[in-house]
């Protein structure tokens, strides 16, 4: 005998147990009893009328009023039962679109995906985590016979949409190999792809810098993108990495300054997305010193290992309600 | 016919009639209390449909027999300004939620059997079935 | 006083008249009532301790036992209640999701926005519908100085994924103009940037052509795309356009064969993806030929009011219920 | 603390006791008939989780007064696994209309506050208020 046969039986029988011990027995089994019928996909009307057939099984001598009082409750819960039906489709609809979500973040990494170059004398780590399934944070390596090229983006607005740019902005990237050395030249470039290509709603935020791996010069340029540090390991301290630019995307012909730093032994340059260091917590927003205390705690470690440790962290601060995608960059120059 | 009867809906209180024709009809063919409910709750959203919409319009409630299965028919009619896209106004809305009604995807659910047809300014008919079980 | 407030008055004033007189009206009055809670976010555990209060108060004689085996039902109806919250919630993040992937597809429609060629003694018409919010497929036209191109292109998988799979695909095309005309070679380029960089369990199907706008002779190459129809004036026969090829995104080194055919004056090139031709309807699927018999039919209207019709009919025929993205583009040699 | 009750989560009955202590505090505070039941509601789920997930555990019912506001707080308290991923748990699952039961998102809904810390091998320790109108 399956649940909707044994229904009645059922509900007579803890109603019946209830009304004479009136104990919480009785109570959680109906609560047992409501999680089963949910599951069985009984609709709070039927609830309602079996309740009164086995009330005028229990009380033959009922007031008829009272019993008549129960087609009109039946009456009242039928748009809830509606509801809850609706509820039911809301949920598979639901269950397919956040599927198919996911296969989309799949197929964004595979097309994002970038390898952190080896290069003697150099430690890199990266980690880039979206706030919901897809990262509107993009970053990219590319690595040379003499030197490494660092992308990092960040798309103003999330999800979606923001993927459909980064797939963009990373199938521009492939192909303007030539002038890559020179980071003004790749924004430049970027720009016009963006502004010819992309809603004039949508924005994006872009650092590019080369790393000379023979001279150890960081040569850059910034189109509006949230300054990176540069840790000076001989003084211990952290510098903004200022270097000005308008976003991507706003004026077809803007220009870049492109600007150098010479890195030495010991000194680390940090890249992040505004993600890191705009995070909300319960007591406002982070300050970008809790970023670089981190960092200092972390020195010790390797790269990729303090980009994950400081995540941690983060996450922890935020509650687990990440507003932002989060992507942070350290190399470090080790001799 | 004898086994067809039809409300013409003008007012609001046709809305009512055509419920207590649909409800008489359930509950004569042996139909369960729950069912009454739901056959009723559907005449009303399609009654109230063409009060609101189309201005005026007809239902014709009929008991129909089918290899032996004995059902319930409802034909709302109406020559109102007809639905332009029928793919939007199936998909589950979001009138219960807000108050407004079950809506025809809600109507859909509450019967077995669902059939519309409608063509711009010319109106539409709704043709939906419950089987006696 | 508002709603709440007026709750169990109302509640009791309409039950009262239901037990008097047992008729429709009050039962109409019911439903609205019901209406207006649900919109006033109302649960329905507490209808029924609303419903128990207002019989007390009608019947200050009733069992006492049947009172309390409202307790009952109440216990009963929480996880009914919860659920229909969930319901809320659920709603309110779809339409968030909803707002995202139309942003989305507006976004796309940018990337791959195409402007049909205008050329002399060609009537160029085209029309692509998703079928659900983001197109799959894809299509673009380039206008070169002796010639067209014509790329068609279906991505296997629908949606947000898709979506992702053809900016890519618009990038790596942008970024091969010289061997643009040359459709093997357009594909076997595709094909590696595919097999590259998308997941191996996405495919993409491709048709690409090039028109010589002196000469006549459309040169063409297809990826395991849908066939198309060349229409033959003369004879009034539509045949298939044949092409072997495999799937983009399988095998690195595929090599594509190159066809030719010569266009006359009145001929018709017919392109469309599998939506158009693989259509279920109640009847089962849609033949070819039906797509050639409208074709036939509407044949004395511009091309673009041609397309157009052709998916009128076909969206009537599919009970307005499209399963597949619909692409289908038309070119006539006029002179 | 007088006002501090204890009931030891071991088997299920003493979910029936959580429940029965739970709502008689409800009652005595003066909560109506449905904040009493959504208060038990919540108090179940809590106790249902260490019972399924946790082995063992506690339950803490204390009536609370601040700033003049009475209220009832419940603290359901494990040693157990404790929750690797919060963000995840928080999500409006599916568990209610999988006949799952109420998940936490609904144990925030039937209460006004709610908090939770958990440390994967430690344990977890969940906070919630109901205050009285
Ligand atoms: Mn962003
Ligand atoms: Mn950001
Ligand atoms: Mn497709
Ligand atoms: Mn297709």
């Amino acid at each position: 005998m399956d649940f909707k046969d044994s229904l009645e039986s059922d509900y007579r029988e803890i109603l019946r147990s209830y009304l004479k011990e009136s104990n919480e027995i009785a109570l959680y089994r109906g609560q047992k009893f409501s999680r089963e019928s949910i599951k069985q996909q009984i609709s709070p009307e039927e609830i309602i009328s079996l309740h009164c057939r086995v009330l005028q099984d229990l009380f033959p001598d009922i007031q008829k009023e009272v019993l008549s009082s129960f087609d009109f409750l039946l009456e009242v819960m039928m748009d809830y039962g509606l509801a809850y039906q609706e509820h039911q489709s809301l949920r598979d609809r639901q269950l397919e679109i956040k599927s198919e979500i996911q296969i989309a973040a799949n197929v964004q990494e595979t097309l994002l995906e970038t390898k952190i170059p080896q290069v003697k004398h150099l430690d890199i780590g990266a980690i880039s985590v979206p706030a919901k399934q897809i990262n509107g944070d993009y970053h990219h390596f590319v690595q040379d016979e003499e030197s490494i090229s660092i992308a990092i983006a960040d798309v103003i607005g999330k999800g979606i949409p923001a993927a459909l740019c980064m797939s963009m902005i990373k199938y521009a990237m492939d192909s303007l190999p030539e002038s890559r050395r020179n980071p003004h030249h790749v924004l430049e470039n970027l720009n016009r792809v963006v502004e010819n290509n992309v809603d004039p709603s949508m924005f994006i935020t872009m650092f590019y810098g080369v790393y000379d791996t023979i001279k150890h010069i960081f040569t850059y340029a910034s189109a509006g993108h949230e300054p990176g540090f540069y840790y000076n390991s001989s003084t211990d301290i952290f510098e903004d990495i200022i270097a000005k630019g308008l976003v991507l995307g706003v004026d077809q012909d803007v220009q870049y300054h492109q600007y150098e730093k010479q890195i030495e032994a010991g000194d680390m340059i940090v890249l992040l997305s505004d993600g890191v260091t705009e995070s909300r917590t319960e007591e406002g927003f982070m300050e970008r010193s809790v970023i670089t205390d981190l960092i200092r705690e972390y020195r010790d470690l390797p790269a990729q290992e303090m980009v994950e440790k400081i995540y941690r962290n983060y996450e922890r601060a935020q509650d687990f309600q990440i507003r932002d995608d989060f992507t942070l960059i350290i190399l470090r120059r080790e001799v | 016919m004898e086994n067809e009867s039809y409300v013409k809906i003008i007012t609001e209180w046709d809305i009512v009639a055509a419920r207590q024709l649909g409800r008489n009809v359930a509950k004569e063919l042996g139909f369960g209390t729950v069912d009454q409910a739901r056959i009723t709750t559907a005449i009303s959203e399609l009654a109230r449909n063409i009060y609101l919409y189309a201005g005026k319009g007809e239902m014709q409630i009929e008991r129909i027999n089918k290899f032996g299965k004995k059902g319930l028919k409802v034909i709302a009619l109406d020559n109102g300004p007809g639905i332009d896209d029928i793919r939007r106004v199936m998909e589950d809305g979001f009138s219960t939620s807000g108050g407004l009604g079950a809506g025809l995807p809600g109507v859909k659910r509450l019967m077995d059997d669902f059939d519309i047809t409608s063509s711009v300014g010319k109106g539409t008919t709704i043709q939906v079935v419950k089987w006696l079980r």
